[in-house]
């Protein structure tokens, strides 16, 4: 099964091929879309099957790579289109391919009728086969493939309406950071080839042969560089501080878009790519400090934004950047196993969110369109009440909410409270651990707050749609509510395979399996990390029970403050709104961190683009050229006037000539 | 001492009616001028015992070209010109013709005037004739350029044709 | 005694003539005339020389001179004509541009 | 097939020769052109099929050509893995040419063809002849059918823009001309044969002097970044045919005079001028795309877009190590193919609407859905999309820049690699996405039949060259290896064995007494 590991990108790769050549003939919705979705779904059965063959085998036999093809090999660089299967890029494959799957056939239905219907399903089958290119290449140049890749159809699929001119904006933008963190991406692996070829002699960015070779990296230093690089990289795909921007940007792409972009898959590849290099990372003490900070800030300054925000998709937007930062916390703070857990159950709950709001908004789009409105249909302040029309979409919804909001049992809780416990207890970053982990407690609260301002906004209290549209609000179809109950599901339970130790323990020793799984790929990387920490965090299983208990409280916290001021009392955040203006102001604003990169780079970048060429290149560079041709035009003018044209000057000139040569010759 | 005062009565005529060519102002008169300068050199041909070029001379220049040059001047109706459009750098024109007409007679005082000398005597011509001396030359010797000239003049006629029918 | 000096300094009067008039008059025809007359100075010379020398191939060339000299004015004066048509004039003070 | 060069360099001078005595049938001729540009091209891929992967020159011919004395002048033509590629790359392209202003060029499309076919001889000739004197004659006959096709065919502004592009180069080919004589002379009598002044072993002083002036003659041609000015003008002015050819092969005619010639005859001048080549690279690199980005005219954009890219050549050419120069290399034909099809794009819209403001357009994506397809395909090409052809080229050219001494160099000349995105995409976003609201484009026809069939091999190169380039890179490795000797040996010599340079630097003195030691290859 291993060996067939190629099929997996390849029938996306179809998909899109058919769709996008054809698709227009086709004409045929569920002929497109059934071949979206089978193309996606063909290679979540491989992805299954290699997953059973995987448990089947003993640890040590899990590492696997298949040579599809040499592709770049130049003197001593040498990048092969080659697949890596290990424990790690399974989960991977089976999140990508399964909520792909299920994401493919929520379009059929949320995309019924749109222009363009092919042109969807072909963009997403190739985010589909760059995504798994991405998790399944063996060396750093075809993840690169799949990491532009997923940024090129992030580019087509946001800017999918592309006569709004917001799209394509959001398009541009998000491909143009994505573009600022690719570049950190090249310097890092740049950084790093060169750094083992000219010192250790060994050319490779194969990730197999650099793990190998790790041990050869100094601690700190050039690798500090270099994972900076990368790190910068992570940035800009996952959105973190500072190139987070994009992503609220991006939900003008249609819903499913941002599911599975936008919040399952794509935004998870810096993680992931931390995870694929977490023997580099784990090198530099101060890229891991830093990935840990920069983590904390965004979970803990997105949650901030999104309190604040009306429309629906861009909540979940920031409350994506700040999950995100979480997982960032996570792989700071070593605890790799974790992040990649939490990005498993965010992709389940947060795909399920996102669907859920899709489906509301369809819901919302059919009954205003019906109603000849204009109103919003994204706009929270224009919904209320919607659990009694949508009752499949609510429920699902709800417990995804739930999830994320951290209470136990469900899949978020797992999950984020491991993060929580790691960034508590880890070894490496001394007094940071506390004001890490206050950070995210601080930040999870938000997270169950403006979650649950999300759900009472939109499912309780009144119905605040247009009067008229009301009676046209209804349940969505099957193929959008089956995908929902899937994720909702899988939101609910999915956190079992990674139950904490602690818990297991309870119920006679079961244990954390999912770490389990993946121990044999960080295992290296926590071998190095004792090199510098203290061996092992000091268990107290006390103390681990207390903060568990702190986290659930948080949530509850949070959740109690949003049903007070969204159910019991509605004139509060109104009243806290007039009592700090100035606040609310720069929240709704996203802290006007826009306008400050408007200001800081685009600004200065047209103007600098705008002088240079009006002012230098036309004034300065071609003056000087056209000045030389002006100075030997003024020079040859004076001889010009020798040449007058007529033709007695020119008998004169040549007579006298003659005279004079024949007169020299003749009386000299 | 006869023919040295005949000669100065034709070269006299020929450079007045020369200098008339050039100082006329009406074409017409410029090209009877030139009619009467190329009799004087026939007649100058004549005493150099080239009979047959002096009749070729009054043929195709006194008869066919001026004629020609008549034609075209009162084709292009031409009158006297004014003062203004007659004539210009008089004294420059003048200057550089006086110093031509030194530099040949330097040349003709400097030089040995000799070169490759022939058979022809006056006696020869009397006897077998200008026309068949000129003759034999010129279809021995001189073959391939008379074919040749043949040619340019072809090439002449095709131009002026082509030339002055292009606008008509 | 009449002696080649007399022929060739006549020629060389006729020939500085023809030269002052192509160099002084603005009528093309005239100056065409002109050249016309610096020609027949050379060709006296060409048959005074083939006189005093004895050599035939002076008046041979002459011959060829004066077929040149007729295909120059049936040329010249078809262009003049051409010209004429497009300028209204002769004059070459007119004649100064490559093209029309 | 021992003729097989000459064959495929004079085909176009036939055709050129054909063309002459045809009657004016403009559909005749253009198909007459179109046939012998085909042939041309079909004939050329024999080359591939023919071509060992091994240092040496190929296919080479060597006829005495002038001789005057000691002054020789061969008939010296051959190729090796540097200049296949080029070579196959100016017969790929100019039957695209031609099919490109098929209708757009009415008036003296006899005249216009000649200058096609003339111009290609040119180039073809530069690019495999291993005499320099035979080189210089064909760079300056490149010259006069683009001075024509611009000045004739041109735009608006044509006849500056012609004469500036003339004038440019010739001040720069005339250095050169100087150069070569003076290098002629150092090596003493004999022939024109290049690999004659390889290892000719100049003290380093005249080294620097005829350098400048081969590297101002190349540098103008790139163009690099302060003598770039006549590209714009001569991009916007000159038809699409004009602006293709222009951008895929003249200005490869630059970077490859390095390679071929400034860089493995002068080894000690190139590693001093290695950081001023590399300073202008990143300037022309950043410079241009700022430039690039606030453009009001498609055309102009994209021209100022092959600054940058001939920016990234010219650090990978002289990272001097082998990915540097195969990436270099590779990213010369990348240009050649993605920048052409740019300007075809360019040529496309200009054809319907007579404008190349980008303001005049916008939302054309519903409009013409395949255009636009297209269009993306090239413009993430151009970009350097992982998947192209630009990605493999880019991405090798930073590689080899930052494991030479050129690190710092490169990771500035990165930055281009995001500027790039910015422009490309945000006049792609101008002019294809947006509304539709310009009732002028409403009309707008999507590409017909002939376009398409244009843009479809360029478009196929693009994704075989960024998928599989393991074919292109390993046939130039052996040749750049050679290259990479020649033009570090006497570095090294200089560094590691100082009493070594003396007794190359003697040799030259012993080299006149020599006339008939460079035998003829016998083929």
């Amino acid at each position: 099964m291993f060996d067939n590991v190629w099929l997996i990108p390849l029938f996306p790769l179809l998909g899109f091929l058919i769709n996008g050549l054809f698709g227009k003939k086709i004409k045929n919705e569920a002929v497109i879309g059934g071949i979206g979705t089978l193309a996606i779904f063909g290679s979540f059965l491989v992805s299954c099957g290699i997953l059973m063959e995987m448990i089947s085998r003993t640890p040590e036999n899990r590492v696997f790579e298949k040579v599809l093809f040499p592709w770049i090999h130049c003197g001593n660089f040498k990048a092969d289109m080659a697949f890596l299967l290990d424990p790690l890029s399974v989960v991977m494959i089976m999140v990508v391919t399964g909520v792909g799957s299920l994401i493919h056939l929520y379009s059929i239905g949320y995309m019924h009728g749109e222009e363009g219907f092919y042109r969807f399903f072909s963009y997403l089958n190739l985010f589909c086969m760059s995504m798994l290119l991405l998790v399944l290449g063996s060396n750093m140049l075809v993840m690169f493939i799949g990491w532009e890749g997923v940024g090129l159809c992030s580019y087509l699929l946001i800017g999918y309406y592309f006569h709004k001119k917001s799209a394509g904006d959001a398009a541009k933008k998000a491909f143009v950071m994505n573009r600022v963190g690719d570049f950190g991406f090249l310097v890092g692996l740049f950084t790093l080839y060169w750094w083992l070829g000219d010192n250790a002699n060994v050319w490779t960015i194969n990730f197999m042969e650099i793990k190998k070779a790790a041990h050869l990296l100094p601690y700190g230093g050039v690798v500090t560089v270099a994972t900076l690089c990368f790190f910068v990289g992570a940035t800009g795909k996952s959105a973190q501080i500072p190139l987070f921007t994009w992503l609220p940007d991006a939900m003008e792409g249609p819903t499913p878009v941002s599911a599975l972009i936008h919040a399952a898959t794509m935004v998870t590849a810096g993680v992931y790519m931390i995870g694929r290099m977490s023997f580099v990372f784990i090198k530099s003490p101060d890229t891991m400090m830093v990935i840990a900070v920069v983590g904390a800030a965004t979970a803990i300054f997105a949650a901030t934004i999104g309190t604040a925000q009306n429309d629906i998709k861009r909540v979940l937007a920031y409350s994506t950047v700040s999950q995100l930062g979480f997982m960032f916390l996570a792989m700071g703070t070593g605890a790799f196993a974790a992040g990649i857990f939490h990005l498993m159950t965010h992709a389940f709950f947060k795909a399920c969110l996102f669907l859920g709001s899709g489906s509301v908004i369809h819901a919302m789009h059919y009954a205003l369109h019906h109603a000849h409105s204009h109103d919003d249909a994204q706009d929270m302040r224009n919904m209320g009440g919607l659990r009694k029309s949508m009752p499949i979409t609510f429920i699902t919804f709800l417990v995804s909410t739930i999830a994320i909001a951290g209470i136990p049992g469900f899949s978020g809780f797992f999950s984020k409270d491991e993060i929580l416990w790691q960034a508590f207890s880890n070894p490496y970053h001394g007094n940071l651990n506390i004001v890490l982990w206050g950070i995210g407690a601080i930040a999870a609260c938000f997270t169950a707050f403006y979650m649950f301002r999300l759900v009472f906004m939109t499912f309780y209290g009144d119905c605040r749609i247009n009067a008229k549209a009301k009676g046209h609000l209804h349940e969505s179809p099957l193929v959008i509510t089956i995908p929902l109950m899937v994720l909702g599901f899988l939101a609910a339970v999915g956190g079992y395979i990674g139950l904490p130790k602690l818990i297991g323990e309870l119920f006679g020793g079961i244990p954390n399996y999912f770490e389990l799984w993946l121990e044999p790929v960080f295992e290296q990387a926590q071998e190095y990390g004792h090199h510098y920490a203290a061996s092992g965090a000091p268990h107290n299983a006390a103390l681990e029970w207390g903060l568990m208990g702190g986290s659930v409280v948080i949530a509850l916290v949070g959740i109690t403050i949003a049903f007070t001021m969204y159910i019991k009392n509605r004139d509060l955040p109104g009243k806290f709104t007039s009592t700090f203006p100035a606040l609310h102001r720069a929240v709704y604003n996203k802290w006007y961190i826009d306008e400050l990169y408007d200001f800081l780079f685009v600004n200065p970048c047209k103007s600098l683009g705008n002088f240079l060429w009006k002012g230098f290149d036309v004034l300065v560079v071609d003056g000087i050229v056209n000045g030389v041709a002006a100075v030997v035009k003024g020079g040859s003018g004076a001889f010009r006037y020798t040449a007058t044209g007529y033709v007695h000057n020119y008998a004169f000139v040549m007579a006298a000539g003659t005279v004079a040569i024949l007169g020299y010759y003749i009386f000299r | 001492m006869p023919e040295i005062l005949f000669f100065s009565l034709v070269a006299g005529v020929a450079i007045i009616s020369s200098i008339l060519v050039v100082a006329m102002r009406n074409p017409i008169n410029c090209a009877l001028s030139l009619i009467m300068s190329f009799f004087c050199m026939a007649t100058l041909y004549v005493m150099l015992d080239a009979p047959f070029m002096a009749a070729t001379q009054v043929i195709v220049y006194a008869g066919a070209i001026m004629v020609l040059i008549v034609f075209v001047i009162m084709l292009l109706n031409m009158r006297t010109e004014t003062s203004k459009n007659y004539v210009h750098g008089v004294l420059v024109g003048c200057i550089v013709a006086v110093l031509t007409l030194f530099v040949i007679s330097g040349f003709l005082t400097k030089s040995p005037l000799t070169g490759a000398t022939g058979s022809m005597t006056p006696e020869l011509i009397t006897k077998v004739g200008h026309t068949e001396l000129i003759g034999r030359a010129m279809f021995s010797q001189f073959l391939l350029p008379f074919e040749i000239t043949s040619i340019l003049l072809l090439v002449a006629i095709v131009g002026s044709v082509i030339l002055a029918k292009r606008k008509l | 005694m009449l002696s080649l000096h007399h022929y060739l300094i006549l020629s060389g009067i006729l020939f500085s003539i023809g030269a002052l008039g192509v160099l002084i008059r603005r009528n093309a025809i005239v100056i065409f005339m002109c050249i016309e007359l610096m020609l027949n100075a050379v060709n006296l010379t060409f048959i005074a020389f083939s006189r005093y020398l004895g050599n035939i191939d002076g008046q041979i060339f002459v011959f060829f001179v004066m077929t040149v000299a007729a295909a120059e004015a049936a040329v010249g004066l078809a262009l003049m004509i051409a010209f004429y048509k497009n300028r209204g004039s002769i004059d070459v003070e007119d004649i100064n541009l490559m093209k029309l | 097939m021992d003729y097989i060069l000459s064959l495929i360099t004079f085909i176009p001078l036939a055709g050129v020769l054909l063309l002459l005595v045809m009657p004016r049938n403009n559909a005749l001729l253009r198909g007459v052109a179109l046939a012998v540009s085909l042939i041309t091209f079909i004939a050329s891929i024999s080359l591939i099929c023919e071509f060992k992967s091994i240092a040496d020159y190929q296919f080479v011919e060597n006829i005495p050509w002038i001789a005057a004395g000691s002054f020789r002048m061969n008939y010296h033509v051959g190729i090796d893995g540097i200049s296949l590629w080029l070579v196959i790359l100016t017969t790929f392209i100019m039957p695209i040419a031609i099919l490109s202003t098929w209708t757009a060029v009415e008036e003296k499309v006899k005249e216009y063809m000649i200058c096609l076919l003339l111009l290609q001889v040119g180039m073809l000739g530069a690019f495999i002849s291993l005499d320099l004197f035979l080189f210089y004659i064909f760079w300056e006959l490149m010259l006069i059918p683009m001075y024509f096709i611009i000045g004739i065919w041109g735009g608006k502004n044509r006849i500056y823009a012609a004469v500036k592009f003339f004038i440019y180069t010739m001040v720069g080919s005339l250095l050169m001309l100087v150069a070569i004589m003076y290098l002629y002379f150092k090596a003493g009598a004999g022939d024109f044969d290049i690999s004659r002044f390889y290892g000719l072993g100049l003290d380093p002083g005249t080294q620097t002097w005829l350098f400048l002036a081969f590297a101002l003659a190349f540098a103008i041609k790139v163009p690099m970044f302060p003598f770039h000015t006549w590209l714009p003008d001569a991009h916007t002015e000159a038809p699409t045919a004009g602006s293709v050819i222009l951008a895929a092969v003249l200005l490869k005619m630059g970077t490859y005079g390095f390679v071929r010639f400034a860089m493995p005859l002068f080894p000690d001048a190139t590693a001093r001028f290695t950081p001023l080549i590399a300073t202008l690279s990143v300037i022309g690199i950043v410079y241009a795309s700022l430039v690039a980005m606030m453009q009001e005219d498609v055309k102009k954009l994209v021209a100022y877009s092959s600054v940058a890219h001939l920016g990234f050549v010219m650090i990978g050419l002289f990272a001097l190590n082998q990915q540097g120069i195969a990436g270099g290399m590779l990213q010369m034909i990348n240009h050649g193919i993605s920048t052409g099809a740019l300007f075809l794009i360019v040529g496309f819209i200009y054809e319907r609407r007579h404008t190349r403001l980008i303001s005049d357009f916008g939302g054309l994506s519903k409009q013409m859905p395949i255009f636009a397809t297209i269009f993306m395909i090239v413009t993430f090409s151009s970009v350097g999309l992982p998947g192209t052809n630009g990605f493999v080229g880019e991405f090798l050219v930073l590689l080899g820049g930052f494991e030479s001494k050129l690190r710092l160099w490169t990771i500035l000349a990165s930055s281009g690699v995001i500027l790039s995105a910015v422009y490309m995409l945000w006049m792609f976003q101008r002019v294809m996405f947006g509304e539709l609201s310009n009732p002028k484009n409403q009309v707008l026809k999507d590409l017909n039949g002939r376009e398409i069939a244009i843009m479809t091999p360029l478009i196929i190169m693009i994704f075989v060259m960024g998928i599989y380039p393991k074919p292109f890179i390993d046939k130039m490795t052996p040749s750049i290896e050679k290259l990479i000797v020649q033009s570090k040996q006497k570095q090294v010599a200089s560094v590691v064995l100082p009493p070594m340079n003396m007794a190359i630097q003697e040799m030259p003195a012993g080299h006149p007494a020599l006339p008939t030691g460079h035998p003829v290859e016998a083929k």
